[in-house]
């Protein structure tokens, strides 16, 4: 398989999965401006995933399209990280989820500015802005209930503590990575920032950052967690249900 | 008074009352009222359609529907910043909502069954408001018809995505046909319910057209919409579930069955099928989300606190 | 409507084309066109009269691209053009500084506070800081957020604490 | 339509979605001899789904078996009660729909031993002894929670308040049964046993009969709650994922 | 003391102990802790199967799926009861297993991914047990030994049922057969680990051989499991994902690859993909499931002491 695909495949899909768990929120928002706030964070993401999987499409040349991909595939070959998939539980792990997957995302794409493959430069340039507000978002909410009341400060440890075994998994070395110098990001080279970042933020929202006993790996390879298999059938259900038909 | 002279002069006038003019009480609560339940609508309405969002079938679709029921959202606080220039602020207003004091347009309880559903709302809900909410836009309120003109805009857009949607599916499979003419079947009647009462059954209206906050009639608006909507549904292909429905000649318009006032009182009372879930999900968001506020406000105590120290 | 002979638009006539494109309104804040937020990047004229468009959407996920670029070709084939493609590009990212002044000027009178300002400052450590939107009814700066995020992705919602009004604000970026 | 296979359908509709429900409960149950409980029920109520189904299918004779008609309708074409379709809830809402709708099958299968059609009364001999079972199991579970402690009891007049909306809609008279006299039951002619049977042990229980405000309608025609359309892709996916493939 | 001699005649007879026999105390911790391991692992083995019942492909392995979990909590009830013969009640044994003191099989750590899952449990899983616990069905305690010859019946017809599954699977369509052979691929080894570390490194079992209650070393066990399950596999037409595996005919065993004694390490010491979430899931329902037991209690002592007076 061509490395490239897989590398947009696996990043699409990180946009793809998140997108979709962000969409559960609306409507469940504790205040009407983070209905919108979760909402347009989603749009955003949902908005990277289709410009990745067209054009993981594009280059495959299997005639998959966005829809196809995001649609027709099962499980085991989604290739986002675990972080992405885990239920919403509170708004504590939704943003303790936030924290991590944004703070992530703004290393990510600001390294892919730079990247060789055009059209993930050209994305990485526009994705870093929106990014930049999610980060801030999610920062701004984990100081507000780490540093609030004590229920918000226990709450919110408690969504770092929930996410934290799966932080690993994202910077994890990457074989399809590893093959497209130039093109990809090496995930490890994104730790240091990203751990100043985040570590900064939990600090000042007087919190700890947990140290798992256990940690996620494998959604890169379809190796996922049981909940993305609950996920698929909501999000896929009516698409697959008129096979061919157009939207 | 002379105030009320004053007032009474620029209503007379079509000048627009703003905020820090004097108004009579009656005019205040009534605005207030209109305007918190316009807003009601607009949060509870999000509910019908964020209910597919996770299901949409295409991500352009999904993409779409995000935002709109985003801009639903966005169009409800719109509006409560709007009450709020009249001195009663959001929290009261959603404290009365989930007390079941004030209320928000029935046809938001009616449940969203398939995709088509999305088109449907699109075409005849949207299409239905706006019909309701262009008038608006010259209300005597500024802030009140200002906010209705942006809004106005962006319903116009749903709408067109609505009536795209119930188009592509009347062009599509047998199925998916199907759907659409079974959306449009469940949709169209509580539509035409959107506009209220006959004009000689309904309360309020003489004092809200004095005042410059109404227009037209109730039945006014729901002939146009009827007139505007019929061909649209031709070019669909799809078609009105109203065995009465013909074009009389003589009057220029097109003529309609009986509408079944009975459901729409039920509804109101309570008794429609999504009255007690749309209520107890926006309880429940509220209240399961009471923390987080919480949370936030001591957060920005302590912080207001340690900026002034 | 269809003409037996539909004429091929000489290649001079980009520029009325380009006009025609550019006058476009946007779908949801119809007040303002294509030219006037900039995302209108290019236009070309084939040969063969095919018409090359690019545009460049606000956001990567705001789903009014779509609905742009149909109405671009609608206006384009009314306006003679035989064939239309319509190209997004991504980069350069669109920018807010790229509204005109007659673009600023026209979401004024309609009630949405141009962007002004940057976003959330990147560097960790420091608080964000966000520019007070000037209120378009009474021109106050005295103003405040209501929501970070607003009706539209590229909006926030505003109040000024002068005249009352809510307002959007075109988010800066 | 043929009305007897809209009776079948509507029969075994109830049958099915209730199953998928309670099988939602396994390994969630508030203790391990309710997992047992819950499952066997469940068991009970697939079992008359299927033969329902499947009888369903050979009298309409377009070649659709169990599975065709389980898993490749779509939802308006349904037929179950909206009742069987609500969410579990709690321990208490489930004990309340059980008590319910058990109530309800106990009088509809103790009728339709009777039936003309012989499958019918084959199968009502065999269910009433089963849903003789669930009847008596949700019983104690409504008095154990009901005159139990405190919290037991405010949760379970909470639950039936949850349900009671749902009952009038099991003994609306019925189109499709009144097409069908000696085959089917007149479903308000249930309503008196049913009122007795369960009042008594609400009483006994020390609980009150709610008076709804509001009442489902239309679920045999297809008009179903919302939740339906979320219960059905989970059922319903992988069966479709792949289209003629046997299991 | 006379005790000890007796319980040591009665092993070397290979007379069963029964529940008022005099026994050593070891004797008896030992074999709380094992059984209760065993009801334990019951009980959570029902997760990673329950998470397909509501997504079972067909009603009829819907039903089958149902009936195994089913089977698999009376198993759990049933060994949990066989342990309460030693003087332990059940709660103080669940009290062990959610504070993480007692654990369970480390199998019920993987996900299930796929339907393939099912079979591949059935046939990889439910084989391993049976392998391990046949020899139990002789153990020397008797109310442990008779609860395992009635379960290892029932998960004969489990594991029967697993490999029609997998047969199925692989005579079906290609992305049925891919599944199948994905699922083998991912449950081979883990399974191969259910019967525990090399006997070089195992610790408990010398004594437990020497009670009666252990009869083979985990590798002898092991191998005879590889010795029945590859010709299996050739049946269903499936590969092991073993390249070393292969038939040497001088000791007429298959010999295969080296096992990832550091998965197994790990996944024990807690860092599985689903230790975390099997044991929340556990937590949570018993959590969540003790108002209801406390007022099945309360109505049973007041219902109790109305009888009495």
């Amino acid at each position: 398989a061509d490395p490239l695909v897989a590398y947009l495949v696996g990043l699409g899909d990180d946009a793809l999965i998140l997108a979709q768990r962000l969409g559960e929120w609306i409507t469940r928002a504790p205040q009407i401006e983070e209905d919108i706030a979760l909402g347009n964070i989603a749009l955003d993401l949902l908005g990277q995933a289709r410009v990745l999987l067209s054009h993981a499409g594009e280059v495959e040349g299997a005639g998959r399209d966005e829809d196809a991909l995001a649609y027709l595939r099962d499980e085991r070959e989604f290739r986002n990280v675990c972080l992405v998939e885990i239920p919403n539980g509170d708004f504590a792990v939704t943003m303790a989820r936030q924290l991590v997957f944004s703070a992530y995302q703004y290393e990510l794409w600001t390294a892919l500015r730079n990247s060789t493959e055009p059209l993930l430069a050209d994305l990485a340039a526009k994705a870093v802005k929106e990014v930049t507000y999610h980060r801030d978002h999610a920062t701004q909410w984990v100081l507000r209930l780490g540093d609030g009341t004590d229920e918000g400060h226990r709450r919110m440890q408690a969504g770092l503590d929930r996410v934290w075994p799966y932080v690993a998994e994202l910077f994890a070395a990457d074989d399809v990575a590893a093959q497209l110098p130039g093109v990809a990001v090496d995930p490890p080279s994104l730790l240091a920032p990203w751990t100043a970042y985040v570590e900064d933020v939990v600090a000042r929202a007087t919190l700890t950052v947990p140290t798992p006993t256990w940690h996620s790996r494998g959604g890169r390879r379809g190796l996922h967690t049981e909940h993305l298999g609950h996920l698929l059938p909501e999000m896929q259900h009516l698409h697959r249900a008129h096979p061919g038909a157009r939207w | 008074e002379e105030q009320q002279l004053r007032f009474d002069r620029m209503i007379a006038d079509e000048v627009r009352i703003e905020p820090r003019d004097w108004m009579p009480e009656g005019y205040r609560r009534t605005l207030i009222r209109q305007i918190a339940q316009h807003a009601h609508s607009e949060i509870i309405g999000m509910q019908p359609e964020g209910n597919w969002i996770t299901r949409a079938p295409s991500l352009r679709r999904k993409a779409i529907l995000m935002a709109k029921v985003q801009d639903e959202a966005g169009h409800g606080l719109y509006l409560y910043s709007a009450a709020e220039t009249l001195g009663v602020d959001r929290e009261e207003l959603l404290d009365l909502l989930h007390q079941g004091k004030q209320k928000y347009s029935s046809i938001f309880n009616y449940p969203t069954l398939t995709w088509a559903d999305m088109g449907a709302i699109g075409w005849l809900v949207d299409g239905a408001a706006i019909m309701n909410q262009v008038p608006l836009c010259r209300c005597s309120y500024g802030p009140y018809g200002r906010a209705m003109v942006r809004i106005c805009k962006e319903e116009s857009f749903h709408q067109r995505q609505g009536f795209e949607i119930l188009h592509t599916l009347s062009h599509g499979t047998p199925a998916q046909k199907a759907m659409a003419q079974d959306a449009v079947d469940r949709f169209w009647w509580p539509s035409l319910m959107m506009f209220g009462p006959p004009d000689s059954a309904s309360t309020h209206s003489a004092q809200s057209t004095a005042w410059g906050i109404k227009r037209f009639g109730n039945d006014e608006l729901r002939q146009r919409f009827v007139d505007m909507t019929v061909p649209q549904a031709d070019v669909l292909g799809l078609r009105i579930p109203d065995p009465d429905l013909r074009w009389d000649e003589a009057t220029g318009h097109y003529a309609f069955g009986a509408i079944d006032w009975d459901e729409l009182d039920r509804i109101i009372r309570g008794d429609g099928p999504c009255n007690a879930q749309r209520m107890e999900r926006r309880r429940t968001a509220h209240e399961e989300g009471a923390w987080v506020r919480d949370s936030a406000d001591a957060y920005a105590r302590k912080h207001a606190a340690a900026a002034t120290t | 409507m269809v003409t037996a002979t539909t004429p091929r638009p000489p290649a001079a006539d980009a520029t009325r084309l380009r006009d025609v494109a550019g006058a476009v309104p946007d779908p949801e804040i119809p007040v303002v066109t294509l030219d006037d937020l900039g995302i209108l990047r290019g236009l070309e004229v084939a040969p063969d009269g095919t018409v090359e468009v690019t545009l460049t959407p606000t956001y990567t996920g705001c789903p009014a691209t779509e609905v742009i670029a149909a109405d671009v070709e609608r206006a384009l084939r009314e306006a003679g053009a035989p064939r239309v493609v319509v190209r997004t590009v991504l980069a350069p990212a669109w920018t807010t500084d790229w509204i005109t002044e007659a673009g600023r000027a026209k979401l004024r009178a309609f009630g949405i506070a141009p962007p002004s300002g940057a976003g959330p400052v990147a560097a960790p450590g420091t608080v964000a800081l966000t520019l007070s939107a000037r209120c378009p009814r009474c021109g106050s700066l005295h103003t405040r957020e209501i929501s970070r995020f607003g009706s539209t992705p590229c909006k926030a919602l505003w109040s000024c604490r002068d005249c009352g009004e809510p307002f959007d604000s075109f988010k800066a970026l």
